[in-house]
């Protein structure tokens, strides 16, 4: 299988759903000749031309709502956010008209349209520029989150993401763009809704998803390796819907969990995960659900301090000596 | 590029036409009349916002379209849906929150939808369709089909930044849209003087974005009509987009709880004296095409009409409580609870 | 003391204020001539004129712009949002502008503002006018936020809000407004971040805030009556920062929770609190925390549907019978 | 009411002020030429926007400002602050992420701030530091002081449309506030033809909201401070807000990630001809303001100024770990974790 970036993946799953579909097209800020401010629509202004790969003013409100409207009418948009963290300032649209408006139409329109671009803490970029949004998403009925953490989930999920009838908020990682790993060609599809055991272990269950996964993974190989304890990972891949099913049989497999995320602890897709947990499998817990998130400050600039604000391997094995008892 | 059209050119359609117009009108007054009764007995709730006044926009705007051409509108949005030829018994029953309304009764006044007549919808964020607008027209010029896309708001929403956004777009990219801003003078309880720096409109939304700019008076359904043609054509012939002012004024409040006391009596009989349905029952007479009992039997016919439509609408069934949980999304919804 | 409306009880907190400081000023859409979408600044522009209460264009995302920046250099804006459904499109400024400010200017401004308004479903205002935002605006740090239930607690903590010096996020609600209560005159301050035990009880915790405390209550005493159940109704009030001392304290005495509250379940502020009771008092508790929330759709029109999404009395005693195991 | 201000009316200041405004174009240019290095050495993270041919505009703007008036800007802000007089040995440990920075290591490239020079950011999301502008200006109409605020954006700013909201309520209320738009003809990658309607700035920001409007070239730094000092006296007049696009370019990438593909070397040489720095030097040379040793001088002070700042940064602490908890609200900060 060939091995590619993240990003590459991403390029691939839009040029194959491009090529399949010609309703499909990519609208955003520097996704045509600038090739994207993070290569991800590479060539695809070149091989597609600027009908269907659109350079977009600064007007995040307004192309946010001109790709709905778009979606309205049939086409499927891909709408690039430069990053997640824009995508406040056209929130309105994304809550208001792509969740809403099938609901309030009585079902008579239906906005099949994907939100893109990267998100989270991308090194140094400060608090306007490091959000993690998706906890306000997931909470959104009429949105599904998406949220890949490897190129193979990453292409298929987006193809998927593609090929969905309803609006999809599908959110990158910039630190991930140049991670590279196998990703099958042609149509590999990732199904939309349905969590991943990246590892599979039988002493404590991890659940995590987007880059987050990794300093996980690297956690449990050390857990294995100096404690023997045998973590599974579950990547959630998607967040809205959750894949409950495949959490709760981890869960009480292990009796223990952990959830591990770069967003604020307060509030967040951990809460929202955890209180599912608990409510569906209470009896099962043989310790309370640990929570590894950024810490609940504004991200700083400096490296010193964001660094300590990231979910690293030595916090995800601190949190899961702590559910496991061990000093 | 701001431009005063002139009213001379009548008539601009046939009289078959124009009294259609006539009589659309009348049955729009006539639903917003006893929608306002159906509100008191709190058979409608929510937000409920009359157009009454302001029927010459919507009939004489849509009444130049083409089938395929596609109608939005804000949150004031009975005479656009009715214009565009939504069957009364279901907007009626919306406002009822009744299963058979056009949106299910999920929408309710402020949220008509009916996609099989091209009206796609009634939107209630202030200015937050202005961008589905140009991405609906987007999506014409994307299929290169002839299809244009109307889209209307209020002098209000001239002051949500996305407004201005779209416009931009809709300029630099020449989609086949029309925006035609209802200026009825005041936004709520805010007059126009006291929420725009500029007061001639054209400036902001056609001027300022190089758009034709048209300011008209938005009583006559003529010269709206007239108006809305040359928008038309242009829109065809990917000449892009061109921004109306249509000057109109609304005799109700702001909505069904607004007393409006921010306005005389005498403001408000002016303005009734200026009414676009006399006004137009007024020119066709003079012009021979509408006699006394022809405007009797339109009278009576939107009466029974609306009549129906209620009858219809009481009787028909609240939506069933699994309901809650339809319509959300294509795939099969699974609750987060 | 005398009985008062909910909104008066804020006129007289935002009367007062403005009063006593002539930086604090009021601004939005209709708060002036009108006299307040829903009455709530009734008669101040008649008592402080045009300088101090200010109607906007509908121009959230400005205004709110503006409130911060004049309280970048020194001014106390109130800034109304009609309501919070309204604040969609204004949330950049809130977050990044509001929140942030503060951090990113390494404590060199600060910003004493109020954005407050109405907030909920008012009955049939459909999904675009119904949003329930509060655990978004919980989710910042950066942010106090602050949610009353009655009309002496609206007064207290709104005038606690106009004096703090930090960004308050201040949700009413229009359901509310016509509720009576006694209001102590003058200078009645209810301090930020404290819970209010309601309703005191040993047998379940009931943590609520804003209008859910209201069947709350409902529910409670009708436990009390019918069942010999009796209910703690821990009003929560400020939602950031959390008191989480008042809740666990009840929870420990009582071992059952159930979190009542009219937004959406997943990943909103019952979630929240529940990870954070989880975590601290995990072995005290007898039984899984329940919920009682809005179900997890649109919020529909028709008033059989919107009705069904409400939290009732009945839904509350539901709840409370499942947590203790009763059928 | 778009002009073009005529560029005859030099000298506009005495000779020292002139001096010391090339002397500060200098050092912003040093500034930025040493952080590039210190970006590719890894010193620097995150986004970091140079200003180097843009100087002219803050120097000459900012240089007619009275020490009470306030001055906002977006991300691309070393310029501006350096030229309020920020000290660059704040600002470098800033970009280093020290503890002694400006923003003490939270803020970084985009988000310097001083609040004793009246400096009142670097803001990062485009446009979204217009509204605050037009409140910092409200609150001293508020207070009835003499006291404007000068807020810079980009070209591409005017596409955002908090930014359209902001100027119909600065224009509407008479805001003492001046709108510098810094027009580098490009935002990131997008040329201006490809992301406006309309070419003319002043007609999106002045005209739409009748402001008065100016387009000037703002490599000419004196011209620049001339029609600045204009705005000023309207806005302490209390003829409410002036907005001026400036004409400029800028010789670097968009950030430091950014490879300028976008252009061709001829195209930077050409502007590079036009440097304002070299351009303000030949001018004072002419006039007999300037001779080759006083030029050498500056240029010798500056580099020992930035180096003296590099030094500082350097030796500065990093914040500590606590520090993240620190500056978040006046209240004694309660984690919520
Ligand atoms: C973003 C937003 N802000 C505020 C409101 C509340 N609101 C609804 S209609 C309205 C006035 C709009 O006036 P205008 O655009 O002139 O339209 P008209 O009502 O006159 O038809 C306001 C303030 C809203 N729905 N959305
Ligand atoms: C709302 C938002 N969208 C996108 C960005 C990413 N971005 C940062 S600067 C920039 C270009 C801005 O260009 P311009 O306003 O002309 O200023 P210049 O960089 O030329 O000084 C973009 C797209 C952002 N910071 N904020
Ligand atoms: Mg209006
Ligand atoms: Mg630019």
């Amino acid at each position: 299988m060939p091995v590619i970036a993240y990003r590459e993946a991403l390029n691939q799953a839009m040029t194959e759903e491009m090529e399949r579909d010609d309703r499909v097209f990519l609208m955003g800020e520097e996704v045509a000749e600038y090739d994207g401010a993070y290569k991800v629509s590479q060539g695809l202004l070149a091989k597609f031309g600027p009908r269907r790969v659109i350079d977009t003013p600064i007007s995040e409100s307004g192309f946010a709502g001109i790709g709905i409207g778009a979606a309205m009418v049939g086409l499927r948009p891909i709408v690039e956010f430069m990053t997640f963290s824009f995508s406040l300032v056209a929130i309105d649209q994304i809550v208001n008209n792509a969740a809403n408006m099938r609901y309030m139409s009585g079902g008579q329109f239906t906005i099949p349209i994907v939100f893109r671009g990267s998100s989270g803490m991308a090194g140094a970029l400060a608090a306007t520029h490091s959000h993690r949004l998706e906890a306000w998403y997931a909470q959104i009925p009429g949105l599904t989150v998406v949220l890949p953490s490897t190129p193979a989930d990453a292409k298929g999920l987006l193809k998927a993401a593609i090929r969905s009838d309803d609006p999809v908020v599908f959110i990158e990682n910039e630190v991930l763009y140049a991670d590279k790993g196998e990703v099958p060609e042609g149509d590999h599809l990732v199904p939309i809704g349905k969590a991943d055991i990246k590892r599979t272990g039988s002493d404590v269950t991890l659940i995590t998803y987007s880059r987050s996964l990794h300093p996980t993974l690297a956690a449990a190989d050390r857990l294995a390796a100096d404690e023997g304890i045998e973590a599974e990972v579950v990547d959630l891949r998607t967040i809205r819907p959750l894949d409950l099913d495949t959490i709760l049989a981890s869960v009480v497999k292990t009796h223990r969990a952990v959830i591990v995320e770069e967003d604020w602890p307060y509030c967040g897709v951990g809460a929202g995960v955890s209180d599912r947990i608990y409510r569906a499998v209470f009896d099962e817990l043989d310790a309370p659900i640990a929570r590894v998130a950024a810490k609940d400050a504004p991200i700083p600039y400096s490296r010193a301090l964001e660094s300590t604000m990231l979910p690293s391997a030595d916090r995800v094995i601190a949190a899961v000596k702590e559910v496991l008892y061990r000093g | 590029m701001s431009q005063t059209a002139s009213a001379e050119v009548k008539p601009v359609v046939a009289r078959n036409q124009a009294l259609s117009w006539l009589r659309q009108m009348m049955l729009i007054r006539r639903f917003e009349e006893r929608s306002a009764m159906l509100y008191q007995n709190q058979k409608i709730g929510g937000f409920c916002h009359l157009y009454s006044g302001q029927e010459a926009v919507a009939v004489g705007s849509i009444g130049v379209l083409g089938e395929d051409d596609y109608v939005i509108t804000a949150y004031r949005d009975h005479g656009h849906a009715l214009a565009r030829g939504m069957d009364p018994k279901a907007a009626m029953a919306e406002l009822l929150g009744k299963a058979t309304g056009c949106s299910k009764g999920k929408g309710g006044s402020m949220h008509f939808f009916d996609a099989e007549k091209g009206f796609l919808g009634g939107h209630a964020i202030v200015g937050s369709h202005v961008p589905l607008a140009a991405g609906i027209a987007f999506a014409g010029k994307y299929r290169k089909e002839q299809r244009a896309c109307i889209c209307y708001f209020g002098d209000g929403a001239l002051n949500q930044g996305c407004v201005h956004e779209a416009f931009n777009m809709a300029a630099l990219w020449k989609l086949p849209v029309i925006y035609v801003i209802e200026n009825n003078l005041i936004a709520m309880g805010t007059q126009l003087t006291r929420s725009s720096a500029v007061l001639d409109l054209t400036i902001r939304g056609g001027v300022a974005y190089g758009m034709p700019g048209f300011s008209i008076d938005g009583n006559d359904v003529e010269l709206v009509a007239k108006t809305t043609r040359e928008a038309l054509q242009r829109a065809y012939a990917g000449d892009g987009p061109t921004f109306i002012e249509m000057k109109t004024y609304r005799f109700r409040g702001h909505s069904m709880s607004d007393p409006a006391k921010y306005r005389t009596k005498e403001e408000l009989e002016d303005a009734k004296a200026q009414d676009p349905i006399h006004r137009f029952e007024r020119l066709l007479k003079q012009r021979g095409w509408l006699d006394d009992a022809t405007f009797e039997r339109f009278d009576e016919e939107v009466k029974h009409e609306v009549e129906e439509a209620i009858e219809f609408a009481e009787q028909s069934p609240l939506p069933e409580p699994a309901a809650v949980y339809e319509d959300i999304s294509v795939a099969s919804y699974l609750p987060q609870e």
